[in-house]
């Protein structure tokens, strides 16, 4: 993506799980519910599948934020999956910010199957606020520009 | 207590209950200390003071791979460690005697040699001063000024799965609190905090000190040196890789880590490191109760649970400055 | 290296209008290893699918990548066709340009920018797929339905009537459980025994069925399909063959002061004893707690007289192993011990019991012979106070339950109905908060008490509960009447609310099936699969997933019977082959990935393994049931040697995609 | 002989800097190390830095080549750059040797060009020690603190400080200082340097041995038994040969950038256990062989192929670094102890 | 805006969350100033979360309430009337002057045979 001094377009790489975001995510596109081309998605079966590498790869490779979509607590396909990524992600985002990387780059969100609004609503304000950002500067590595 | 666990490590030895005894040994240096396997023949030269700073723990990974039994010298913050090590399988229970002894706290020659003490060439260990010589005289030092940073927070309890215990057990007050400087990080800016740790991590020279010495690190293959996992990487090459390694070495031990603060003695580069552990250990426990690893052998660890109405990242996330 | 052909659909005008699909196919096509490229209107038609087929075989592609709509639409299709045309199903892959990207975005510049990248994640995806092969397992065709009460006696019978042999193991000496100790049924009335002895005798009859009577599952192992499990058979030391079940023994044991749990302790039975008339099987069984013979070694009475010879004091629990394909959890419940319930006065005084003991005390074979009679002196009570929702819809901080016990309305308007039936001069209060009556012909049952019978609904908690002398003086609120008031009661009918059997928790760790808070079994999907666990192969009856009347037991009982029977059907199972895997020589032992299995799929096992300083070396390594795990990935990440990875969604195949949306 | 007050330190280093880059130990929040010259930085006095000086010619990390892989084209992309005239101040004795003993790996044939154009635009500018630390040994090694070699040599004597050029580099830069140098008489730096030696006598460390590693009792060290106990406890990780000054072993590496590939070489450690392995397996198995590798290759294997000369410096690094105090001075008295 | 304000602080005072009830009327069915009172327990708790606070501070059935706590001890759901009442007798105390008890009524009501401590106590309830 080309950063001009005009506007910022953010790469955004959301990871959604199989069962119920991504599925939100489609719901939102039979909707026609437009949200900016910047989020790329990731399908993933559940949402306990995303690795902490993960996301510290795609700032590495020239992601500005990264979020992680599952379904609801209590609702998810494998039952306990989204559970544990809700410890993991806590702990992983809180260290991140320890480390001074801007906390509104990671995100963690519950969307449905039947949430396509929620899942448009959510991406259009993550876009919006890592636009806002700018530039992932902290985590990224100058090498793979090169 | 030198002497007392000589003489017990001697009667273990003659009385075949073990094989090896796994204890310290002393160098050049009164602080030159190595861990090391005495048999019957070497065992007068067993030693225990201030120095004896190694967490013995993890060698019993190797060790218990041979035959033989081994006793092992358990400080209480090497007990968890210990538990740590059982509760996953990583040593056989059966081929280790674990002694727990008490500890006075540990001093480290480099913060010695910042205070501007040097050459020293021995030690006498009072409960609470501590007499160091050196080759320009002896220096008498309240013991709670020089201990290292590890022991300050330090209670003094073992964690309960030993064979016996010699001497007796010392429960003490910590002498600082522990996640003091956590906090006094949280209070800062994001920027202020990315200053801070770009200071201090760009100085990591990957000599992954602080992940072969750690007891919570047990990998057969760390993901670090395994090409297949794709973060594999063998230097500093980037401030990425600097914060990726530690950022991942910090997360594989959350949950795990003891806290007995061996990364940060045996760093080159005087990294903090101890500061990215109890990051993650205020933070769980603050969301998910108080947990200390190591402290029981069947508690399932904070990562390998959950509570339905955990909270969010977003409730923890931020909450700091 | 892999050969990748890329088909760029237009899907009519729904991807073509926003997305220019021959410039995302032709930027696909300079991409590293795609060798083919081609777009087409719709590629799921009959059409399309050859195109994709003729390709694989002309261009001998190893791989596809497909942009098309959503993976969830047709990624199946594709997969399917390209493995007619020889190329294995996990070697396509989606990139979702419809739903995600041309219906989403206005812009066509943007939105085929976009197709692109996700193409070309696609693409480094299939770079690392290899081919997969769902596992296959064998399938025994037995099942093992625990508990004997009615859920576990109706899945039994269902499953035998389809031609399975089916193993109950019930842990008292007699199935029958709950419903064998209820007098009549609501809203029927009719006797629950009379419904009930004719299947429990069917279920004695049933060739296919065996009922191991008074034993308990010891150890489950396997998984589905292929379960083996250890059952304890308690020591009745009768022998179970040779007793006739004459009842002579039951009669002339000179133990007679042992309290009677058929009938709650109401009354006294002996040390040999055989529950009830009815039971199956008709055996006796020796009390050990009470066995004079058993504990001094002196009386032996029942073997004297026992002209069978069935008697044998010196017989041991004794174990059997069996196999089985599926696993009926049919636990069941009970009421919630009362004595905390200090305003109820249920430990102070006799007079106040609960509802399952005024069921024993109208039951005909109970304890009264079913007259009414006071408990404490044997006087027909005149006025009767029944309390619902006693431990039921509490907030959980003390020591009832959070949920509605959803049975207690029923039967106590039942239980007044009939009181009023029996004994017209009886006064009956209803205690209520609010009365539940959803079901068939429920609320017309509960309007009958009110109307044709006179019971005395109102709507207000009873506070205390005071004996004093013969009488218990209830003291409760009218909420309507706005007044409080004190009735002096004869009886009074708590409507204890109901817990999952205490068993069950042992028995869900044993079958690695999850529980709730409460120790009721969790459903695999709380609307779509009500009653199979999330653990393959177990599968869940009656109360035990949580409270249920007659009706809805049975019925549950027989949906569970055809989820077993359409399991056992199978002569083989055919996993997910997405599933974790272990990497032997970097797997630590450390149990982590264990412990948040959700199916307990991982096991561990001591291997020796060739070290490269050519040394033979034991380790504990973790492996993967294929047949059993569903594919979550939640191992792969809680590993941190990164020894569990996921077919299908490896760590290098996710990275590859992060790799090529981030460039 | 050249002098300046120390005072005027500051002015001059600026003056260096002004031309030069400059590079110069700096107490840091843990020790020092060598960092680039910046207004205000005030020259350490630490005996010893963290980390040795020969990251200046060999740095930890080094990008060599770069591949722009497009659609299905590849293109080679020279990293290399002429580097820039630099200067290190105050390096002391036992690190410049180890130049020396770098440029006999390095400048060999076939030359290193990364380390050859590095090293070319570098001028030494070395300290001799006043405070050695007990866990200093270089004399072992025949290194003179008191009088180290380098392109300029230097001596702090009370509230002075005394240059001597060593070499033509050296020359050229104290000439263009002139305006600030003074010149010096050299029976101060003289005394100063009986004085040093002295110190330097009463080190702890003076009495090991190492003539007794001679190539020709190879296999007798190789085959001894004691290494098994001496790397019993060594945990495998790289802090020994990182901090110090004369491991010169390092690995190649692609890093997959986001259109192609980054060749880089960084620091490897023998210790490690997937060091030289092979596309078949690794040769050496255990720690011990990896623990014995590096010991060997600095007592015995190194100075075989280079005159005699030994392949430590006796810095005394991995003595204050390692994190269970195993270290080449135990080494040396246990293994060479034996012959004397 | 000024009831919801009166209702937020009795429910920050009390620490009683209203909408637990479920409205068994467990409360009123053990309380022993049952009929003496003009409002009942479960009603005070649907008064306040209702709003009608106002015609609750001016019932004398506020003083009626013996604090005996029986209806915070068996509430299944653990609302805690007799801490809503003490909170509003509170809230009325805390109005100018409208203290229940004033130290000029207390020679009427001295008794031979009440202890001095019912006196003290009373006061501290009913009086600021």
């Amino acid at each position: 993506m080309q950063v001009n001094e005009e506007k910022f377009e953010p790469t955004i790489v959301a990871f959604c799980c199989n069962w119920c975001s991504y599925a939100g995510a489609d719901l939102s596109g039979t909707n026609r519910l437009q949200y900016p081309a910047n989020v790329k998605i990731i399908r993933v079966p559940c949402s306990c599948r995303v690795n902490p590498m993960f996301i510290l790869r795609a700032f590495q490779r020239g992601a500005d934020g990264v979020i992680l979509c599952g379904c609801h607590p209590g609702d998810c396909h494998y039952t306990t999956g989204n559970y544990f990524t809700r410890r993991r992600m806590t702990l992983l985002f809180s260290m991140l910010e320890f480390l001074g990387i801007e906390k509104e780059r990671t995100r963690l969100e519950w969307v449905s199957a039947a949430e396509g609004a929620k899942f448009a609503a959510t991406m259009n304000d993550f876009v919006a606020t890592v636009t806002k950002l700018g530039k992932n500067r902290r985590l990224e590595d100058l090498r793979c520009k090169k | 207590m030198q002497k007392m666990m000589q003489d017990r490590a001697r009667e273990l030895l003659s009385s075949g209950k073990v094989d090896r005894v796994l204890g310290w040994i002393e160098g050049d240096f009164v602080y030159d200390v190595t861990p090391h396997v005495f048999r019957e023949n070497d065992i007068d030269q067993l030693i225990y003071h201030s120095f004896a700073s190694q967490n013995l723990s993890k060698y019993l990974v190797g060790e218990t791979k041979k035959d033989g039994v081994i006793a092992v010298f358990l400080r209480p913050c090497d007990s968890y460690s210990f538990v740590q090590l059982l509760k996953e399988h990583r040593f056989d229970r059966e081929k280790v005697y674990a002694i727990a002894i008490p500890c006075l706290g540990k001093v480290d020659a480099e913060d010695l040699r910042a205070m501007g003490i040097r050459g020293i060439t021995g030690v006498t260990d009072g409960k609470e001063r501590i007499i160091l010589h050196t080759l320009y005289g002896d220096v008498e030092k309240e013991k709670s000024e020089v201990i290292a940073e590890r022991c300050r927070k330090c209670r003094g309890v073992h964690a309960p799965y030993f064979d016996e215990r010699l001497g007796e057990e010392l429960t003490k007050e910590p002498l600082t609190d522990r996640f003091e400087m956590v906090e006094k990080l949280e209070k800062m800016t994001a920027e202020e905090r990315f200053a801070f740790w770009q200071d201090e991590l760009s100085r990591c020279i990957r000599c992954n000190a602080c992940r072969n010495v750690c007891p919570a690190c047990t990998c057969e293959k760390c993901v670090f040196d395994n090409a297949a996992s794709g973060i594999e990487n063998k230097a500093p090459a980037s401030s990425f890789e600097e914060q990726n390694f530690h950022i991942i070495r910090a997360f594989h031990v959350a949950g795990r880590c003891t806290d007995c603060g061996q990364c940060s003695r045996v760093c080159p580069q005087g990294i903090p490191l101890h500061l990215l552990n109890r990051k993650f250990i205020k933070d769980i426990n603050s969301c998910y109760g108080e947990y200390r690893a190591g402290a029981d052998l069947e508690e399932k660890a904070p990562l390998n649970r959950f509570d339905v109405d955990d909270c969010e990242p977003g409730d923890v996330v931020g909450k700091g400055e | 290296m892999q050969r990748i052909g890329v088909f760029v659909c237009w899907c009519g005008s729904n991807i073509a209008a926003t997305v220019d699909v021959k410039a995302v196919a032709e930027a696909l096509g300079k991409e590293p290893g795609v060798v083919y490229f081609e777009d087409y209107q719709y590629m799921c038609s009959e059409e399309g699918q050859t195109k994709l087929q003729n390709a694989i075989r002309d261009y001998k592609l190893t791989g596809a990548v497909v942009c098309s709509c959503s993976p969830r639409m047709h990624e199946a299709t594709f997969r399917k066709a390209a493995a007619k045309a020889g190329v294995n199903s996990f070697m396509v892959e989606i990139a979702n340009i419809r739903e995600q990207c041309s219906w989403i975005h206005k812009n066509k510049e943007e939105a085929t920018e976009k197709a692109i990248i996700l193409g070309r994640a696609a693409i480094a995806k299939v770079h690392l797929n290899a081919p997969l092969t769902a596992g296959e397992s064998p399938v025994t065709k037995r099942a093992l339905v625990i508990g004997g009460g009615i859920a576990g006696i109706q899945t039994a019978l269902d499953i035998a009537d389809a031609g399975f042999e089916v193993d109950i193991v019930e842990k008292k000496p007699t199935i029958g459980g709950k419903m064998s100790q209820i007098d009549k049924t609501f809203p029927t009335l009719d006797c629950a025994a009379c419904i009930l002895t004719p299947k429990m005798v069917e279920v004695a009859q049933n060739e296919k069925i065996r009922i191991f009577s008074y034993s308990e599952v010891d150890k489950v192992q396997g998984f589905v399909g292929n379960f083996s499990v250890s059952i304890r058979r308690k020591a009745r030391f009768v022998d179970e063959v040779k007793c006739t079940g004459c009842g002579l023994c039951t009669e002339k044991c000179p133990q007679k002061k042992v309290p009677n749990e058929f009938n709650l302790g109401l009354d006294q039975r002996r040390a040999i004893y055989i529950p009830f008339a009815q039971a199956v099987p008709k055996v006796a069984t020796i009390d050990p707690d009470y066995c004079t013979m058993l504990k001094t070694g002196k009386c032996g009475v029942c073997s004297k007289i026992c002209t069978a010879g069935a008697i044998d004091y010196k017989q041991k629990d004794s174990f059997i192993e069996e196999k089985y394909g599926a696993i009926v959890v049919a636990t069941g419940f009970n009421p919630i011990e009362l004595n905390k319930y200090d305003e109820f006065a249920y430990s102070q005084s006799p007079d106040v019991i609960t509802s399952l003991e005024f069921e024993r005390i109208t039951n005909a074979a109970g304890p009264t012979g079913g007259t009414l009679l006071r408990p404490s002196d044997g006087e027909h009570p005149k006025k009767i106070v029944f309390v619902q929702c006693v431990g039921s819809r509490e907030d959980g901080s003390g020591c009832g339950k959070t949920y509605c016990s959803k049975i207690c309305c029923m039967y106590t308007a039942k239980h007044a109905m009939l009181t009023r039936e029996k004994y017209p001069d009886t006064e009956v209060y209803v205690f209520y908060i609010d009365v539940r009556t959803p079901g068939k012909s429920f609320d017309e049952f509960y309007r009958r008490a009110v109307e044709e019978y006179g019971v005395h609904y109102i709507k207000g908690m009873v506070g205390k509960v005071i004996p004093q002398g013969k009488k218990l003086m209830v003291r409760a609120s009218d909420l309507i009447d706005r007044k409080q008031l004190l009735i002096d009661a004869d009886l009074v009918v708590l409507a204890a609310a109901i817990e999952p059997d205490k068993s069950a928790r042992p028995l869900a760790t044993m079958l690695t099936a999850s529980m709730d808070t409460n120790d009721f079994f969790t459903e695999a999907h709380p609307k779509l699969r009500p009653v199979e666990s999330p653990t393959a192969g177990i599968f869940l009856s009656g109360c035990c997933q949580g409270p249920k009347d007659i009706p809805e037991t049975v019925s549950q009982a027989s949906a569970c019977a055809a989820k077993v029977i359409g399991l056992l059907c199978r002569d083989k199972l055919t996993g997910n082959p997405c599933v974790a895997h272990s990497d032997e020589l970097m797997c630590n032992g450390c149990s982590t990935c264990e412990k948040v299995c959700p199916y307990g799929a991982i096991t561990y096992q001591d291997k020796e393994f060739r070290m490269p300083d050519r040394t033979m070396r034991t380790r504990r390594v973790a492996s993967v049931n294929p047949a059993v795990c569903q594919g979550c990935g939640a191992c792969t990440v809680a590993c941190p040697s990164g020894a569990m990875d996921l077919h299908g969604f490896s760590n290098s195949q996710i990275m590859a995609e992060v790799d090529a949306i981030c460039k | 002989m050249k002098k300046i007050q120390l005072s005027l330190l500051p002015k001059l280093l600026s003056a260096i800097a002004a031309k030069k880059a400059l590079y110069l130990p700096v107490d840091g929040k843990a020790g020092a190390d060598y960092k680039r010259y910046e207004e205000g930085d005030t020259l350490s006095r630490a005996c010893r830095t963290n980390r040795s000086a020969k990251d200046f010619f060999f740095p930890q990390v080094e990008d060599m080549a770069a591949f722009r892989v497009e659609g299905k084209k590849i293109e080679i992309i020279d990293t290399r750059k002429e580097n820039e005239d630099f200067v290190i101040f105050g390096v002391r004795a036992c690190d410049v040797r180890s130049f020396d003993i770098l440029d006999r790996v390095f400048l060999a044939d076939p030359v290193d060009t990364f380390y050859e154009n590095r090293r070319q635009h570098a001028t030494v500018v070395s300290l001799a020690c006043d405070a050695p630390e007990e866990t200093c040994f270089c004399r072992q090694f025949d290194i003179l603190a008191e009088d180290p070699a380098g392109d300029v040599a230097a001596w702090i004597v009370g509230d002075e400080m005394y240059f001597k050029a060593k070499t033509e580099k050296g020359k050229k830069l104290l000439s263009s200082l002139d305006v600030l140098l003074a010149d010096g008489d050299s029976a101060p730096v003289e005394k100063e340097k009986k004085h040093l030696e002295a110190i330097q006598h009463k080190l702890p460390i003076s009495e090991f041995n190492k003539e007794h590693f001679k190539p020709e009792d190879l296999m007798e060290h190789f085959n001894d038994p004691a290494w098994a106990e001496l790397s019993e406890a060594c945990l495998g990780c790289g802090t020994c040969t990182f901090v110090c000054p004369t491991c010169q072993c390092f690995d190649i590496r692609d890093f997959k950038t986001n259109d192609g590939v980054l060749r880089y070489r960084c620091w490897d450690s023998c210790m490690y256990s997937d060091f030289t392995k092979m596309a078949a397996e690794n040769p050496r198995h255990t720690q011990l062989e990896r623990f014995r590798q590096r010991f060997m290759h600095k007592l015995v294997y190194y100075p075989a192929n280079n005159d005699g000369i030994y392949g430590c410096v006796g810095c005394g690094r991995c003595l204050a670094k390692c994190p269970i105090s195993m270290n080449i001075v135990k080494v040396v008295k246990k293994i060479g102890g034996k012959k004397a | 805006m000024e009831q919801n304000n009166l209702k937020e602080t009795l429910l920050r005072i009390s620490g009683v969350n209203p909408r637990k009830c479920m409205k068994c009327g467990k409360c009123s069915g053990t309380c022993p100033s049952y009929d003496e009172m003009e409002y009942h327990p479960h009603e005070f708790v649907s008064m306040v979360e209702n709003g009608e606070t106002e015609k609750l501070m001016a019932s004398p059935s506020l003083y009626r309430c013996l604090t005996c706590f029986a209806c915070v001890e068996r509430c299944p759901r653990g609302v805690q009337p007799a801490k809503l009442i003490e909170a509003v007798r509170l809230a009325v105390i805390r109005q100018q002057g409208m203290n229940h008890l004033k130290p000029d009524q207390l020679p009427d009501m001295l008794d031979e045979d009440m202890p001095q401590q019912a006196l003290v106590s009373a006061m501290r309830k009913f009086a600021k």
